[in-house]
């Protein structure tokens, strides 16, 4: 069950140009939490950002009851997280939304992540590699020192594979260009993405084409962060003759089959 | 010191204590269960309730401002029918007057909707709120015009048998007149303010940051604008006010009752820290001891004293 | 890239870019000398004047709310013929329009200060402030009010051939009617939004925090209140709007521009940052150049286009 | 003239429960500081609080071009600045206002300082010994601990006395008690006060009923700060007729004769 609790910072480690990694001690949260969900921060005392802000969940460490988070600083709120230091305690509620739906055991599985969209793919990766999946990571960026994972010196206990729009590091192109070599070949059972929309979107054909399920991580504004306000809603496919219907990203999401997400 | 009296009546509406929800923030109260003791509020107020089930508007649907948050949900909720069957018996195990809001687009839906939640077993009370725009008056605010916001809250009145709330729009000339018009009409409590209108632009983009435009402004932003309404309204009127806007702390809550609200209702605060209500109630309790006041009543509309 | 184009011009006040202060708070201009080059400001509007000295009210007359602030200065000001004898010589140093506020109680108050000011070497223009009780009508704004406010234009265009610019309220029902009877009246401009009716209450003291009761809210937390304001008078009528409300930074700025003002003012975001204004007026150059946009005029109501 | 500009942290100390002594870097500030001003602090990046905070300018090492500033921890604001380390930068706008009208070199002259309401008397003090000004600070407070200066082991270059509402320190009493039997005793050339409204209200008819000059150093919620927006105004008496007139406490004062002040 999700809980509001004042979480200790554990570590604080910049990874990149704007980008961080933080642990968190949060043992009621990392108990229940699956890949694919998120914790909602509070990033300030005061009233300004007036929101909490959601992160996905990068990772956890049931042992030690530690929660990885991996983000980017694109603005107050994440500018005010970067600044926080060990021993400092953040209200963090947690864990909320649907996460991913794991694949049969053995199954081929492909996640593609764009940007820091690859944080949430990360502890998938991580737990279907437990559950013998074959798991192969495909991380985009803009360029090689933008790339969230995946530089020189990064392990997982997956297969990796990097794409980068100016060639610095990687495929040369967008991600979807290696998803789409993939699926043309030896292709996969199952894809998890993560990232812009537009990245999402070219998934999304590219799976309708090689007929392959997907399930898709979403962001969206949020207000409440537990599915009381409305405010984080996308476009999926209705229910019972509507054409369409408005679904909560963060208690039906984040993660939606790709199949339902009605793009436009 | 022996424990403070708490509890208020809105128009029949035992309360525990002042403490409710702001319609449309905290959900049906399950979503917020798992981190507040609903029965610790003393009331919750509903998601806006239509007839039948609306699908709102597209997203974006919220921007942050400062100290505030601007919101075009569109009213999506899954209509009267569902709330009575999955989330009435839901609320019905706790100890918690359940009060309903309502919207629609004519004063028939507002009366339809009325007659429907009449007698309903669980339901403590209707809150009306007729900031939403009116469809047969062209897009004019029922909530902006004295003579309709009377009609449809006669309407209400003359189909159920519920204590009727009526929750005033702050974007009018004068509060103090549309007050006047629905009580008169019959409104048996006020509740103010709904949220003011605004917008945001995203610069980038060169086009209005909410999909639908315009939205409603909420949060401490608006706190100002919320105590001068229920200040004048409270001058003007002897009716009981449920106060609301940007409240955050029992001192902001405490602000609304000596202006003259016998309860106060919390919104988006719920967003920021999921225990702002219970937190809330326990900061009044403690203000109470300190200043030695033995019962709320003292409190309400006490700056108006003096 | 070239230096983009800030000039832009408010029914005949040229301005060399389009950044100017909101009245009564930059004073008569020589208090924020020290820190600010006021040459470089796109016009200056000046602290509201009336006919005679006034006292103004009691302190406390400011107090501290969530991203803003409520005032009640009560137009304190040392009188219309000190400000031309004082203020405005020394204003004349500078190659800066000047914008004159001005505010009375009575139709005639208005005619008489835009008379008194009419000719007067270095004045750019007048700001007809119709935010203050009117004390003939009963206490009741004049801006509240189209007929009031549209007398007290027709009598303000009779008595001076200065543009001018009229100064609306945002606590009305509708701003737009309100924009529509001025221009219909004869103002050359308009500017908005002035600042919002609101209250604080001091819990300790059990009384309002401000003297005078109730206060104006200016600052953030009333800017998209101000841009939704701009936003629907652009809309419905083509005429020039200087717009204001919050402006704390020059992406604060640019999204009332792209609303539809041709000119910002910047008022509490002075209190903030006394170099608030060319902060800002580089910031729009900044934007300009990085979005390629080589003339401001492109980007006046850009967000209703598309 | 007044400046504003961002001055470096060079030493934050608490000196007593919620007591924090401040020094700053502001040269530009120390360079024309006279005993009575006071500065306009922005104590946080964001918009919470809005406003600046005033304190008063507790003294100055022009050598250094350092500013001292004596602060009590009461809200936001000064909870914010207590929190400012070393080398961290603040805006500072100063110095502000009218000052105190120095007296005659030799004169005797009284300080009564309530609580906080003593920062600006001890630079006051510190330039009156300089000018051979017979100088005597008289400090109250609620009680010992909450004493701002004048504790035990603090070294003054001018004479003392203490008063405590409770007597854990000093004169069991009033500090305008302590006033009184020095103006019906030996009697003072001018007195200078700064404290709470009660405080400056009790000297302000000590003076009058033993004829002796003052100036008292007033507060009142500002806006900018410098003379623009009208808000900081305090009642005096009018001048040519009017009965009273509101004075701006920002640029008229803080430091006002006595006789001008109008008490209600
Ligand atoms: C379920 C979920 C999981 C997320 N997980 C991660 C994560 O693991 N790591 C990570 O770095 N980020 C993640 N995000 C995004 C993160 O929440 C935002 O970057 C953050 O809220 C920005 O806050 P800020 O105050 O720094 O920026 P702001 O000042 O709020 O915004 C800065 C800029 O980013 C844009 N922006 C901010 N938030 C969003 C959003 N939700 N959608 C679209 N545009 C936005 C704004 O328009 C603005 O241009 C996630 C978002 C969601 C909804
Ligand atoms: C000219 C001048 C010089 C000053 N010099 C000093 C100084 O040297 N040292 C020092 O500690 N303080 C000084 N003060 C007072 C100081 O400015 C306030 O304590 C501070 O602004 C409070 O800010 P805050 O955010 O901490 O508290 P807030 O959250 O703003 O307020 C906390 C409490 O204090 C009260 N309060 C705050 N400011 C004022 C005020 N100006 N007048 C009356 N009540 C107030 C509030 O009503 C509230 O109850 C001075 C004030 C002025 C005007
Ligand atoms: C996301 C959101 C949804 C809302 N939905 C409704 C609603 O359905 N019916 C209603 O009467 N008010 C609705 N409101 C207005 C609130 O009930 C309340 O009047 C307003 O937000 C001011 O209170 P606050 O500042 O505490 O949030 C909504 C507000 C928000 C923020
Ligand atoms: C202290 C203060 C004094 C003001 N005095 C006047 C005035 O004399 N005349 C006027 O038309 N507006 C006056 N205003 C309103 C401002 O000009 C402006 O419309 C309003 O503050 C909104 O802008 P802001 O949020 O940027 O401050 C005053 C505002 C403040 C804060
Ligand atoms: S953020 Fe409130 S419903 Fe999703
Ligand atoms: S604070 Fe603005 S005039 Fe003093």
């Amino acid at each position: 069950m999700a809980v509001d609790i004042p979480a200790e910072v554990v570590q604080q480690e910049q990874v990149g140009p704007g980008l961080y990694r933080l642990s968190l001690y949060a043992p009621q949260i990392t108990r229940s939490a699956v890949p694919g969900q998120f914790v909602y921060i509070r990033c300030t005392d005061n009233l300004d950002p007036l929101l909490r802000r959601p992160i996905s969940i990068h990772g956890v460490n049931r042992g030690r009851g530690e929660l990885f988070l991996l983000y980017q600083v694109v603005g107050k709120g994440t500018a005010l997280l970067a600044g926080k230091r060990k021993g400092e305690r953040l209200g963090v509620m947690g864990p909320l939304g649907r996460g991913f739906t794991l694949p049969a055991p053995g199954q081929r599985v492909v996640l593609v992540g764009g940007g820091i969209g690859v944080a949430p793919l990360v502890f998938l990766g991580q737990e279907l590699v437990q559950r013998n999946n074959q798991v192969c990571l495909l991380v985009g960026a803009r360029s090689a020192h933008q790339l969230p994972v995946g530089k020189e010196g990064y392990t997982a206990p997956f297969e990796l594979a990097v794409a980068t729009d100016d060639g610095s590091c990687g495929h040369h192109g967008p991600v979807t260009d290696l998803l789409e070599k993939i699926l043309a070949g030896e292709g996969a059972d199952m894809v998890y993405a993560c990232g812009p929309r537009g990245m999402l979107r070219q998934t999304a054909s590219l799976l309708a084409r090689y007929d392959v399920p997907g399930e898709f991580s979403l962001e969206e504004r949020m207000g409440c962060g537990v599915g009381a306000c409305l405010s984080c809603v996308c476009k999926t496919a209705g229910k019972g003759g509507e054409p369409l219907q408005y679904r909560r990203v963060c208690v039906e999401g984040p993660v939606f089959p790709a199949e339902q997400l009605v793009w436009d | 010191m022996i424990k403070p009296n708490l509890a208020v009546d809105v128009a029949g509406i035992r309360m525990k204590n002042p403490v409710t929800t702001a319609s449309g923030t905290f959900g049906f109260g399950s979503e917020y269960a798992p981190f507040v003791d609903l029965n610790r509020l003393g009331a919750i107020v509903v998601k806006g309730t239509t007839l039948l089930p609306r699908r709102g508007n597209p997203p974006p649907r919220i921007v942050e401002t400062p100290a505030g948050i601007l919101n075009a949900i569109g009213l999506q909720n899954p209509g009267v029918d569902h709330f009575i069957e999955v989330a009435l018996p839901y609320l019905r195990q706790f100890d918690l007057p359940v009060i309903v809001n309502i919207a629609g687009d004519t004063v028939e839906d507002y009366a339809a909707l009325a007659a429907r939640l009449d007698g309903v077993p669980g339901v403590a009370g209707l809150e009306v709120n007729i900031s939403c725009p009116n469809v047969k008056k062209g897009g004019l605010a029922f909530g902006a015009d004295p003579d309709s916001a009377a009609a449809v809250v006669r309407a209400v009145k003359g189909a159920t048998r519920l204590p009727v709330v009526v929750k005033l729009s702050p974007n009018v000339t004068s509060i103090v007149r549309l007050a006047e018009a629905v009580v008169e009409a019959g409104a048996d409590a006020l509740s103010m303010i709904n949220t003011l209108l605004g917008m945001a632009i995203d610069i980038r983009r060169r086009r209005p940051a909410l999909a639908n435009v315009m939205g409603g402004l909420s949060g401490p932003a608006i706190r100002p604008v919320a105590v001068r309404a229920v200040w004048q309204v409270y001058q003007a009127l002897k009716v009981p006010i449920v106060g609301m806007g940007g409240i955050v702390t029992a001192e902001d809550a405490l602000e609304f009752i000596m202006a003259g609200a016998t309860a106060v209702a919390v919104g988006t605060a719920n967003f920021i820290n999921p225990r702002a209500t219970t937190d809330i109630i326990e900061g009044i309790e403690r203000f109470l001891v300190e200043e030695g006041v033995s019962d709320i009543q003292e409190l309400i509309g006490a700056a108006h004293m003096s």
